[in-house]
């Protein structure tokens, strides 16, 4: 148009080519060191001692494209490990390691060992949340043993063993024995005014053997939960199908690893994370297994809960009031008992005290050995009588454990599947 | 000088991004560290506030339509007086420009690409708000028009986005502390709605200046509505002291979300509403800023002085701080008060001055 | 760095400056000039590290007190 | 500073004033009353032009009156001259009687079987009309040159577009002949109301200029601003319309076409009715109209005749195109090499996985890519039609494959950019597609070297320098910024015709309405019968 414009844009022009001519924050896909799981444990001299696994995309898109004649030769990540006095300086290290650039953005899982959990792990997630590119929607996890043996597991046919962790986790709703947490949610946890997170549980398994593989170790319950017993099943059918070849390293994902502020206490079995997940409102679907009218084993899929946590000051004393509504899906029966109006009521009670009994006994583990109030009892009180918390703030911990706990289960039976009643042999008569 | 004329919706547009640029992102942090949970309460009483302000605005600004805040203030509070309010008002706006340089760089070192030097985002945003200007309000306008809808577009999906990781438990109790932590965490709010001051400037470019009015409580209210949702929603996902701990809550806020495994990671998005947000509330700061410069000492164009005055302010942009550590603590505890000096300080004066006197060009 | 600055700055008056003149816009030309010069001083003397004085760290003065005060009434 | 180069240089260069007849003398531009001074002087004017021919003959048997004919072989139309003129002027205007005072006004009117004929005294007109197509016959004695209109010749009859095609709709083109083309806008719109203003422009080349306009519907600032550019146009000669175009557009300091340009009559017709004004150049097919919005580059005339909503769906498509075709290697660079977070973790690794050991940096490889594919293009433009189909469909495939064996590219590279390209091609403004695939290379430039806040400076730029765009006074970015939503039935989506009742705002708001309100279909009236639609206002 005018001049002036056109030595503006002169003007501009060279103004970009100055900028232009540095690329800082550069990198090439191909030059990138894809993380995705960070295993920590603790070292020695009280080290971070970190292990990382990394992706070879070359072996993966080599397998896509279906040559290289069966593709187990390479596998599709490598390990790296580094010590480091914090987590930053670990990472850092790597850069000695590695001839590509550590990538932390798309990392899926961060498991903690036993021991450096037990030593707290504040300090780790201070780093962790500071650093740009690990996300907040990252899992979790505390291994139970060392973590760095996780990352070598083999989960087939996943070639990611993280990766395949990552959707063990997402998938865990329909069975709900475990606990998922990410980031996001363990952080909010921390500095919220219960600061008692659950991490998931993670154990690699060496080899595969008939054995149980839940050591009743702890509290040495002499009848096993309902979920034990599922659980255990669920195992064989799984060694049936997956054939004799079973030596290899596999991992499980049961239970909950349940913190007092930022330490480790102590492993929730399935029962116990089950009632857990009852308490906070976060089970989805479930078996739930009870003895029916004749004595037989019935199961009951739970669909869909609610829980409410209701703290009452009640003559001076405080009491906590959970409730839960739990609607049931009619999953198998193992005698051949029609469900009808009649028989349903006292059958959903034994629900409801199943239900119950999965409750009181996360009650039991996390209020009275661990002392750690991973049910958000605290931070109830403070929702509803912000005054009196600050009072009761600083007792909480002396008070939690005597805390009264009253239990209210409602379950509904709704549906019973695609068919009426249990292929009877012989007909009905 | 500028011959431009702008539509009230146009002039609603700019407000509203002029105000939500920065505060989105850096407000909850400021707020949530005051009032905790009951920070979205602060932001709602901030923004009641602003909406108070924007009526002595729009009082003042139309009883003379055809004027900018630095013509009338000399009529109507006398040569010395009003020279020394204009040029309170002119450095806030010239000032803020230059906070908002720094602080958008800021931002892409922290959140983007912390290898690139600070100075290269600042240059390219002062490169691109001085093109604007030098466009004058028309263009101005059809910008905002152009982006502001897809701004505010991307804030509602992105809010949208992260619904379903809410706790609303979270955002109990209510007024858990009394109500003078909210008082307390409304104050930067109030600072940031009461942005709407740079109205005292548009007005007499707005080409029917009646309805600069309703622009203006629309402007506050959108406004208002956005920040409260938002504050609510980085409460509820993140927890409250998430929020007051973390640099940049909205951005985490959108790094959170996580759909169908396939929409994930989608924060480098968030880096389009920072740059925009930013972009069009750096033009209306400095547009308002020069112009009333070049008002208060009688040039006939503000043109001439785009350029140096965009240099002077990104050296000035890198020498008032040292680290993002001062700019919060600024940006948390004085400038409220120093921005409410001038955005409510100012209007609110003249408007009793006018009143006393009995002035308006309207007669 | 010294001389990137000052090919931007002569930039800048290169493309304002023609214009000023052929107006005869010597007001605007003065204003021009000092904020051009203040603008440069800045610059320069970052560069060269020498003491600025800080505008931010003066309104602070001002309007710290003013939030403390605020602080203590509302807690 | 370029400016005032220019300046000297055209000042420096001389132009000659085109066609000397006078030779500076007033009275002597007149036509001389002998003929044979007459024929001396035009003799001199075309020497050297053999296709001018002069036929001298006379008039009538008896008394014979000497005159002759000026004519440029191949501008007229031969049968005519044969037929209309020689033929009745030889015969018919002898057996007359030829005491007859004034025998050039009865050769005008008892002998010439022509339908248009211009007199004139001034010999400048005569040279003027004799080089348009006009045949001048002078007679001796008489200071009146008649020039009679028997222009034809040969010229391209009317054909099917090639630039516009549209796959329904009508299928005739403009064609070179401007009184042709008049005639094709002519018969779209019976009505007094389309003004045909003629002028003409270049010193030397004369060329013939048409201004259409609908009176009543344009905006009056709008035609006052095309003749006053038109008359500031001062140039040699104009061969093309598109050469007038840079030289009366607002600006030229754009990529984007600030006029459009099309070879369709109905499309023309209908942005005449929309209140714009359409210049037509004699010698090209291409028709100017003025002004012109940015939306309207998404516009095709094909939009108009396929139903609402295949065509809302069209349009939408095409406004993904625009983004694809300039965005899409600019963020494949931004995010493979700065935002790696942003793809999800299985597309990552493929990436990465098939970019293993190629030996460029992803922006260099775009580049390249980029760059081949627009050579590749221009060939299948510039060859044969066949042989540009070989060359553009084999060559991508060829180089394609061939650069992805030798691993010098990955294969994402060769779908984006194949993409990019095809993507490009679904825009309707040929110009328009141009600007669009320059500007992918600073932006991709951009992308490259700061990412995605790059791309987004780059379009905040794009974005500003659009807005204070402005084509014959309107904003070009309307009816976006600023924003007149009414105008919206007919950017993003094409609503149904009966649904735009209003011309676009800032264009036709001289008669905003176009037809009816409440012409949407409706089930028939039982009582009365028929749907009852006034037609009219």
């Amino acid at each position: 148009m005018s001049l002036r414009r056109r030595r503006f844009l002169t003007v501009m022009f060279l103004i970009f080519v100055l900028l232009l001519s540095g690329c800082w924050s550069r990198r090439e896909i191909d030059d990138l060191a894809i993380v995705t799981g960070i295993a920590l444990d603790l070292g020695p001299d009280n080290k971070v001692h970190m292990t990382i696994q990394l992706v070879k995309p070359e072996v993966l898109a080599k397998r896509a494209q279906g040559g290289g004649g069966g593709g187990n030769a390479d596998k599709a990540y490598w390990l790296l490990e580094s010590h480091g006095l914090t987590f930053v300086d670990a990472v850092r290290k790597f850069n000695t390691l590695s001839p590509r650039q550590l990538f932390l953005a798309h990392n899926v899982i961060i498991i903690f060992g036993e021991d450096l959990a037990r030593r707290g792990i504040a300090s780790t997630l201070d780093r962790i949340s500071r650093t740009k590119n690990l996300r907040r929607t990252i899992w979790v996890m505390v291994a139970k043993g060392k973590a760095r043996e996780v990352l070598e597991a083999e989960l087939e046919p996943e070639y990611l063993s993280a990766v395949a962790i990552g959707h063990m986790i997402e998938g865990r709703e329909v069975y709900s024995q475990s606990y998922g947490i990410d980031l996001k949610d363990f952080l909010r946890v921390l500095t919220g005014s219960s600061p008692n997170p659950v991490a998931s549980r993670i154990e690699l398994r060496k080899e595969f053997t008939n054995r149980e593989f839940w050591e009743v170790d702890e509290d040495g319950q002499g009848e096993a939960g309902q979920g034990e017993e599922d659980a255990k099943e669920h195992i064989n059918k799984e060694a049936r199908t997956q054939g004799r070849e079973q030596a290899k390293k596999s991992v499980v994902l049961t239970g909950a690893a349940v913190f007092k502020k930022d330490k480790l206490m102590g492993w929730f079995d399935p029962t116990e994370t089950r009632g857990l997940l009852w308490i906070q409102g976060k089970m989805r679907r479930g078996i739930i297994i009870i003895n029916g009218p004749e004595g037989e084993k019935m199961a009951f899929e739970s669909i869909r809960s609610k829980s409410e946590v209701v703290p009452k000051i009640h003559q001076g004393k405080l009491i906590m009031r959970v409730k839960i509504d739990e609607e049931n899906d009619f999953a198998e029966d193992m005698g051949f008992v029609p469900l009808t109006p009649e028989n349903i009521p006292g059958i959903e009670k034994k629900i409801a005290a199943a239900i119950q009994k999965d409750i009181e006994a996360a009650l039991r583990k996390g209020q009275k050995e661990y002392k750690s109030d991973i049910f958000g009892f605290g931070a109830a009180v403070h929702r509803k009588y912000p005054q009196q918390w600050k009072a009761i703030k600083g007792r909480w911990e002396e008070l939690f454990p005597q805390l009264e706990v009253q239990v209210e289960v409602k379950s509904k039976i709704r549906r019973r599947g695609m068919s009426t009643e249990p292929p009877k042999p012989g007909g009905k008569e | 000088m500028e011959k431009g004329k702008i539509t009230a919706r146009q002039a609603m547009l700019l407000i509203i991004v002029a105000i939500l640029g920065d505060g989105i992102f850096f407000l909850p942090t400021f707020v949530a560290a005051q009032a905790k949970t009951d920070a979205w309460l602060s932001f709602l009483l901030g923004s009641i506030l602003g909406l108070l302000l924007t009526g002595i605005i729009i009082k003042l600004g139309l009883r003379f339509p055809d004027k900018t805040v630095i013509q009338y203030s000399e009529e109507l509070a006398g040569t010395v007086v009003g020279k020394l309010l204009g040029i309170w008002y002119i450095a806030f706006f010239l000032v803020t420009t230059s906070y908002l340089t720094r602080e958008f760089g800021e931002f892409l070192t922290t959140v983007v690409m912390p290898e690139t030097p600070i100075l290269i985002f600042m240059i390219f945003l002062s490169i691109a708000y001085s093109y604007a200007v030098y466009g004058g309000i028309e263009v101005m306008g059809r910008v905002a028009e152009f982006l502001t809808p897809i701004y505010i577009f991307l804030l509602i999906v992105m809010m949208g986005l992260s619904v379903k990781d809410m706790n609303l438990q979270e955002l109990t109790p209510v007024m858990g502390n009394g109500i003078g932590p909210v008082i307390k965490g409304s104050i930067p709010p109030f600072a940031w709605t009461a942005n709407v001051s740079a109205m005292l400037m548009l007005i007499p470019f707005i080409n029917q200046p009646e309805q600069s009015k309703k622009a203006s409580y629309m402007a506050v209210g959108v406004v208002g509505l956005l920040f409260v949702v938002n504050t609510m929603q980085a409460i509820a996902v993140l927890g409250a002291q998430e929020v007051a701990r973390l640099e940049f809550p909205f951005f985490h806020l959108a790094a959170t979300v996580r759909v169908a495994n396939f929409l994930e990671r989608i924060d480098a998005l968030i880096m389009i509403v920072w740059v925009t947000g930013d972009f069009i509330r750096a033009c209306v700061f400095y547009y308002v800023g020069l112009l009333g410069l070049s008002q208060w000492l009688k040039l006939k164009d503000y043109k001439p002085l785009v350029l140096p005055m965009s240099l002077l302010l990104v050296s000035l942009g890198i020498v008032q701080f040292d680290s993002i550590m001062e700019i919060h603590t600024w940006g948390g505890q004085g400038y409220p008060f120093y921005a409410l000096s001038v955005e409510a300080g100012i209007p609110i004066l003249l408007l009793i001055i006018a009143w006393v006197r009995g002035k308006s060009s309207r007669v | 760095m010294i001389l990137l600055v000052l090919v931007v700055f002569f930039l800048v008056l290169w493309l304002e400056l023609p214009k000023l003149i052929r107006q005869r816009w010597w007001w605007e030309l003065a204003v021009f000039a000092v904020i051009w010069a203040l603008a440069l001083v800045v610059s320069v003397a970052q560069i060269y590290d020498l003491p600025l004085p800080n505008p931010t760290h003066g309104l602070e003065y001002i309007f710290k007190p003013v939030s403390h005060w605020f602080e203590e009434v509302l807690s | 500073m370029f400016n005032r180069i220019f300046r000297k240089v055209r000042d420096s260069i001389k132009y000659g004033t085109g066609i000397n007849v006078s030779g500076g003398d007033e009275h002597q531009s007149q036509v001389d009353s002998r003929l044979d001074n007459n024929l001396q002087r035009l003799k001199g004017i075309f020497e050297g032009c053999a296709d001018v021919v002069f036929r001298e003959f006379s008039l009538g048997t008896e008394e014979p009156v000497r005159a002759a004919l000026l004519f440029v072989e191949g501008l007229v139309e031969m049968v005519a001259i044969n037929e209309n003129i020689m033929k009745p002027l030889m015969y018919e205007a002898g057996h007359r009687n030829p005491a007859i005072t004034n025998i050039f006004k009865l050769v005008k009117e008892k002998a010439l079987t022509i339908g248009k004929v211009n007199e004139t005294t001034n010999m400048e007109e005569v040279v003027e009309f004799i080089l348009s197509g006009y045949a001048a016959i002078f007679i001796d004695g008489s200071q009146q040159v008649m020039l009679a209109h028997v222009r034809g010749g040969e010229h391209r009859a009317v054909e099917e577009p090639s630039s516009e095609v549209v796959v329904r709709g009508p299928r005739e083109a403009f064609t070179e002949t401007l009184h042709t083309n008049i005639s094709l806008v002519r018969r779209r719109l019976k009505n007094p109301d389309l003004k045909v203003e003629m002028r003409k422009v270049g010193r030397r080349t004369k060329t013939d200029l048409a201004i259409l306009y609908i009176k009543g519907i344009v905006n009056e600032k709008i035609i006052r601003e095309v003749k006053e550019r038109l008359n500031r146009v001062d140039v040699d000669g104009t061969v093309a319309s598109r050469s007038l175009g840079e030289i009366i557009q607002d600006t030229s300091w754009t990529p984007f076409p600030l006029i459009t340009y099309t070879e369709r009559p109905d499309k023309l017709t209908a942005q005449l009715l929309e209140g714009r004004v359409a210049i037509m150049v004699d010698g090209t097919p291409i028709i100017l109209t003025v002004p012109v919005l940015f939306m309207e580059q998404l516009q095709s005339s094909e939009d108009y005749y396929e139903g609402f909503f295949p065509a809302s769906a069209i349009r939408l498509l095409r406004f993904m195109a625009i983004n694809i075709a300039l965005l899409l290697p600019s963020l494949y660079v931004a995010v493979t090499t700065f935002h790696q977070e942003m793809l999800p973790t299985p597309l990552l690794i493929s990436l990465a996985g098939a970019r293993e050991g190629v030996p460029f940096p992803a922006f260099v490889e775009a580049l390249v890519m980029e760059i081949t594919f627009e050579i590749l293009r221009e060939a299948g433009i510039r060859l044969p039609r066949p042989a540009g189909q070989a060359v553009s469909i084999v060559g991508a495939l060829v180089i394609g494959d061939a650069a992805v064996s030798a691993g010098i590219v990955s294969p994402a590279m060769v779908i984006i950019v194949s993409l990019t390209g095809i993507a490009s091609f679904t825009i309707p403004g040929y110009s328009f597609a141009l600007a669009l695939r320059l500007l992918r290379f600073p932006i991709m430039f951009l992308a490259a070297t700061l990412g995605l806040f790059g791309i987004m400076m780059g379009l905040i730029f794009l974005l500003i320098h659009l807005v204070s765009l402005r084509s014959f006074g309107m904003p070009y970015m309307s009816p976006i910024a600023p924003a007149t939503y009414g105008d919206w039935k007919d950017t993003f989506v094409r609503f149904p015709w009966w649904a735009m009742v209003t011309r676009p705002r800032l264009i036709g708001q001289k008669d905003p309405v176009r037809q009816a309100r409440g012409l949407q279909p409706k089930p028939p009236d039982k009582d009365k019968g028929g749907s009852g639609n006034p037609g009219s206002r």
